[in-house]
């Protein structure tokens, strides 16, 4: 079973990498780029087992370590 | 006065806290392995710098989940005092015990250079000695020293005193040019500048001398 | 023997062995070998690995001396520096991953070099880095100035090794290959010395850090032949360097070391687990059994071949005292580092592999030393270039002169690029980049002595006449640790060139190796490690040659470490050594007049002794305040270096008996630029020529300008161009 | 309009990060957690116009600046 967690900057926090990809973009002719964020993408390989279970267990490893909640939002997706 | 430097795999600057420790504030430092579950009986916890677990995930994140670090958590429970630095800053507001967090540099590059701090507060036990110089020179290092809060809980930490350094020039992007702050209770203090880099004339300039003297001070 | 697939000459040849060495292989096999033999043939006879072009002329270099310990032959030069201690380094380049990936091929070159280093028992202390890209407008150059750089920073910082210096130089010749050297200086006790023959038969071998992946598969060859169109698509080829992992081999390592349980250790560099198997085999006069099986490996499916000769970063092979596993094991999994015992050494001579219950590898050991090609390649010298009068050249704006030099690529200030190293980490920085001394200078932990370290070339100089240039390469980094006040040591040395089957290229490396030599002797000061690139060509344009040196010398007071940044006002610039007005081959004539030509500089080396001497005892003696030797722009760029880091103007006067620009920018060698108190200045001038070396009142401090004859710049208009021109070329992506 | 890119190291490509995670969900009593493997994730907001030509453009600055093709992968789609 399969795992995706998304990483996101959190609303409101300024986000330095976004930044940096947006002027770089303008740079090299991409004037249509507004605006970008930029976040993590953890992809898990778990043991197979119950979906609903996987999810609430892979929740729990985002609060306890994968995202920092002060400053990002995270989403999970369990995948067959 | 005794004192327990932790050491993470990827920590790079134990030596050197281990060496300012002895020479300005007490020869009874332990050097203690993050995957112990208890403390020596110290009265400081120091954490520090380097790039515990390479920095990975997020800096600090995976040395703050550590075990010895609900050991440090009883430790500043009990009013025992907690010193991190750069990366022990990182992985104390990780470990959730000093708010906010620590973010990639605004200018997204590695940065090494000494800068120019105004200690905001002296009435600390790691800051009581630069009290009469308010203004120092330490070197900072790091690649994540954005210090990020929302802004209420910047407003009170700084109605609360719990700024204690602040950069002139700011390096990396820090909100309000926060260099180190304090914990409410006054026994948890981060900071991204190296004091213990700044110690000796002969490699540099001393205004780290007054942390670890304030810090000898605290106990005397 | 397993039932593969024998191999013929079509398949050595497209793995890079001529018909000649083919023909070796079967004469020794008596049989065609298969493919992870042929494999194996294949790097440890590439350029890389068996220095086929160089090797006899890298016997030229002197590699003996009073404080030699080892010389070249073992993964790092090793020298003695008292009270017990050794220092051990060398240098290494990453050219070819650096500019595929200059991210982490900049990075693993650094985790690479300080693995040799560490290898030996040292801890690293100190990095440097000696970096040459192509021309600034060239739209490669940027993106490779910022992915090195961080690249470097990103592993050494992150491992905890302080960078304390380097050289950044850029010309259109690198434009297709950069070149990426990277220095690695550590200290040991002497009686803790760890070398790589593995004697005794019997003995556990073992494998501990990263799984093997098939990273790097054929890095070493590549490392061996030139760039062509095909090169993007060899890409998939680069190591990504994981500095954590590093980090903790070298505490673990370290750990291990004073146990007692090691007999060699080697890291797993180019050519991975084949090459530090068969070197420790080789050297200890034994064979080698591995069960690749037992091999960590980081993904399915890995063929024999593909996990012999694997460049995965950050490994390491151990060979073990019999019964002394568990300690390792211990020191290992406390790191949380992966160990395996993959075999045993033997008394057969061979090396056997086993895989899947099949032998897929019987070869005899010593064929693949003692039979390595050594090849006598057909060389010419360069042409030699005249040397140019200083009458010869245009009239000189001397003001606009220095603002083009001090501004241009090569001088201008290289703080954007070392505030992205940490150059304090540890402790012991006492003069790092940006610390206005002529060398870093390191305090050996724990004591009152220090290390100086620097690393120098002069590629335009290479390039116009070898023999001199390599000379000069020696004695301006012999010159550059006087400068400090250090006794120098021992250098390494990385001999980045063309393609060695061109006769001219060829030429350029064998006569820079003996003007090297040359110098190395005369100032004794042996060459202990080293490494040699070859095939920096693309499209049959080959690099300037440059031969980079890294010098380390000595400090018995590290408080004694000269600068040249406490210059005062009213103090006396005294300058040593002749001065004939040098333009050839000058940063002058190709910054300002645009023109990259004449004989370089000679050294007199006897000059240059003589007046080192005289040099070392006035710093012991504590007469001078500052000290800076003359390089690129000569004495106007020398004076004005002191003025920007003293934060204090001067006036260097003219010379009625050279045009300015002759005087002011000439670049004879073995020249150095004393600050003085004003009161001792004639005193130092009768010194000097006591000693027989030339020294003249050539200028005072004072003011807040540079001023040079009766021109002048304001120092922070000169500071401010000086500092720009990084930041803002970097900044306009 | 906007456009999500995935940057995934490329397989076969040693990857650190994903490897700490593991590791450190382990001791963290999440055995099920096999592998783990870290990428990023880059939200564009681009100007309104059309998504197949969004699409063109969003992989040329993939190609060009937004993944490392020597060691990642990466994958656009376009949300409306
Ligand atoms: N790539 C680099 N990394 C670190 N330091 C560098 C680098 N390039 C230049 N420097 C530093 O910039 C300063 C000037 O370099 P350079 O002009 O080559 O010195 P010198 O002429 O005295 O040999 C030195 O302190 C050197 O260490
Ligand atoms: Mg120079």
């Amino acid at each position: 079973m399969r795992a995706v967690v998304y990483v996101r900057p959190r609303g409101g926090v300024l986000d330095p990498q976004g930044q940096a990809v947006v002027s770089a973009l303008k740079h090299l002719d991409f004037p249509e780029v507004l605006d970008a964020r930029q976040g993590k993408i953890i992809e898990l390989v778990l043991e197979d087992g119950d979906a609903t279970k996987a999810k609430e267990r892979v929740t729990q490893m985002c609060e306890q370590l994968l995202a920092n909640t002060v400053i990002e939002d995270y989403q999970v997706k369990i995948e067959a | 006065m005794k004192a327990a430097v932790i050491v993470f795999p990827g920590s790079n600057c134990d030596r050197d806290a281990i060496c300012a420790l002895r020479d300005h504030t007490t020869p009874d430092v332990y050097r203690v392995w993050h995957r112990d579950t208890s403390l020596p009986k110290v009265d400081l916890v120091f954490i520090p710098g380097g790039f515990s677990y390479g920095d990975y995930l997020r800096s600090g994140a995976v040395a703050a989940r550590s075990p010895i670090m609900s050991a440090i958590k009883d430790h500043a429970e009990r009013g025992g005092l907690v010193a991190g630095i750069c990366n022990g800053f990182q992985v104390l507001t990780e470990a959730r015990l000093l708010p906010g967090a620590l973010m990639r540099n605004a200018g997204l590059k590695f940065v090494c250079k000494s800068v120019d701090l105004v200690v905001e507060n002296t009435q600390t036990p790691f800051s009581s000695a630069y009290e009469g110089q308010p203004a120092t020179t330490i070197p900072v290092a790091h690649h994540d020293g954005n210090f990020f809060a929302d802004d209420q809980v910047l407003d009170r930490m700084e109605g609360e005193g719990q700024v204690v350094f602040r950069y002139v020039q700011n390096p990396n992007g820090s909100a309000r040019n926060i260099a180190g702050i304090i914990n409410d209770k006054g026994n948890v203090l981060g900071m991204m500048p190296h004091p213990e880099r700044a110690v000796d004339p002969l490699t540099g300039e001393t205004g780290g001398l007054p942390f670890f003297e304030s810090l000898a001070g605290a106990f005397s | 023997m397993s039932e593969e697939r024998l191999t013929d000459l079509c398949h050595a040849q497209e793995l890079g062995l001529s018909q000649s060495e083919w023909e070796i292989i079967l004469k020794r096999l008596g049989r065609h070998p298969n493919e992870t033999e042929l494999g194996i043939f294949s790097v440890m006879w590439s350029e890389h690995c068996s220095y086929k072009s160089s090797r006899r002329h890298l016997r030229k270099l002197p590699t003996t001396g009073e404080c030699v310990i080892c010389g070249p032959g073992e993964n790092a030069g090793v020298i003695d520096i008292g009270d017990g201690l050794a220092c051990i380094f060398k240098m290494e380049s990453h050219n070819h991953p650096s500019y595929i990936e200059p991210y982490q091929g900049a990075a693993t070159g650094v985790g690479g070099i300080m693995r040799d280093v560490f290898t030996m028992g040292a801890r690293p202390v100190a990095l440097l880095n000696a970096l040459r890209f192509g021309a600034p407008e060239h739209p490669k150059t940027r993106p490779l100035v910022s992915g090195v750089v961080a690249g470097i920073g990103g592993y050494g910082n992150c491992v905890g090794v302080p960078t304390v210096g380097g050289e950044t130089n850029f010309h259109a010749g690198y434009n297709g290959n950069i070149l990426v050297n990277a220095m690695c200086v550590g200290i040991a006790e002497q009686k803790n010395i760890f070398y790589s023959a593995a004697k005794g038969t019997g003995n556990p071998v073992l494998y501990v850090g990263a799984k093997t992946g098939r990273d790097g598969i054929h890095g070493a060859t590549m490392a061996s032949a030139e760039f062509d169109d095909q090169t993007e698509a060899k890409r998939p080829t680069v190591q990504v360097g994981d500095p954590f992992t590093e980090k903790r081999l070298i505490e673990a390592c370290l750990e291990l070391m004073q146990t007692g349980c090691i007999i060699a250790i080697q890291d797993m560099g180019a050519a991975g687990l084949t090459s530090s198997s068969i070197e420790m085999a080789d050297k200890g006069g034994v064979g080698i059994a591995l069960d690749l099986d037992c091999v960590p490996q980081r993904e399915i499916n890995m063929t024999p071949v593909e996990m012999m000769l694997s460049e995965s970063q950050e490994r390491m092979l151990i060979v073990l005292r019999q019964g002394q596993e568990a300690i390792a094991q211990e020191i290992f999994e406390r790191w949380e580092l992966d160990v395996a015992l993959i075999g045993s050494t033997t008394d057969t001579g061979r090396m056997v592999l086993n895989h899947k219950g099949e032998t897929v590898c019987d070869i005899p050991i010593a064929p693949l030393g003692d039979d390595a090609p050594n090849y006598d390649r057909p060389w010419k010298d360069s042409p030699k270039q005249d040397a140019i009068s200083p009458d010869e050249v245009e009239p000189c704006d001397v003001a606009k002169a220095l603002l083009t030099l001090m501004q241009s690529p090569d001088m201008a200030s290289k703080r954007w690029i070392w505030e992205q190293y940490d150059r304090h980490v540890m402790a012991d920085t006492i003069k790092a980049s940006g610390g206005a001394a002529d060398a870093a200078i390191v305090r050996v932990h724990g004591t009152d002595k220090a290390l100086a370290i620097s690393s120098d070339c002069t590629p335009r100089y290479v390039a116009a006449d070898p023999f001199e240039g390599g000379k000069q390469a020696v004695a301006e980094c012999w010159r550059n640790l006087i400068a400090t006040g250090a006794k120098p040591l021992a250098v390494t040395d990385c001999l980045n060139f063309g393609n060695p089957e061109r006769p001219e290229i060829m030429g350029q490396l064998v006569r820079a190796i003996e003007g090297m030599a040359e110098a190395c002797t005369a100032l004794e000061f042996p060459v202990v490690s080293g490494n040699v690139s070859l095939y920096n060509e693309t499209a049959g344009v080959a690099i300037p040659p440059t031969p980079a040196i890294g010098g380390v010398g000595l400090m018995l007071d590290a408080g004694g470490a000269m600068g040249f940044d406490s210059a005062c006002a009213d103090d006396a610039l005294i300058l040593l050594g002749q001065s004939t007005g040098w333009l050839g081959s000058s940063l002058y004539l190709r910054e300002v007049e645009g023109r990259e030509a004449g004989a370089p500089p000679p050294v007199n080396l006897q000059m240059e002794r003589l007046t080192g001497a005289f040099v070392s005892n006035a710093i012991q003696a504590g007469q001078l305040r500052a000290v800076h030797d003359l390089s690129d722009g000569g004495l106007g760029c020398a004076a004005a270096e002191i003025a920007l880091a003293s934060g204090c103007g001067l006036h260097a006067y003219a010379n009625p008996a050279l045009p300015d620009a002759a005087w002011f920018f000439g670049e004879d060698q073995g020249r150095y630029l004393l600050v003085v108190d004003a009161d001792q200045a004639s005193r130092i001038i009768e010194d000097a020529k006591a000693a027989g070396v030339h020294a003249e009142h050539v200028g005072s401090m004072g003011g807040d300008a540079v001023r040079l004859g009766d021109v002048s710049l304001p120092l922070d208009f000169l500071r401010q161009k000086h500092e720009s021109w990084l930041p803002d070329y970097m900044e306009d992506a």
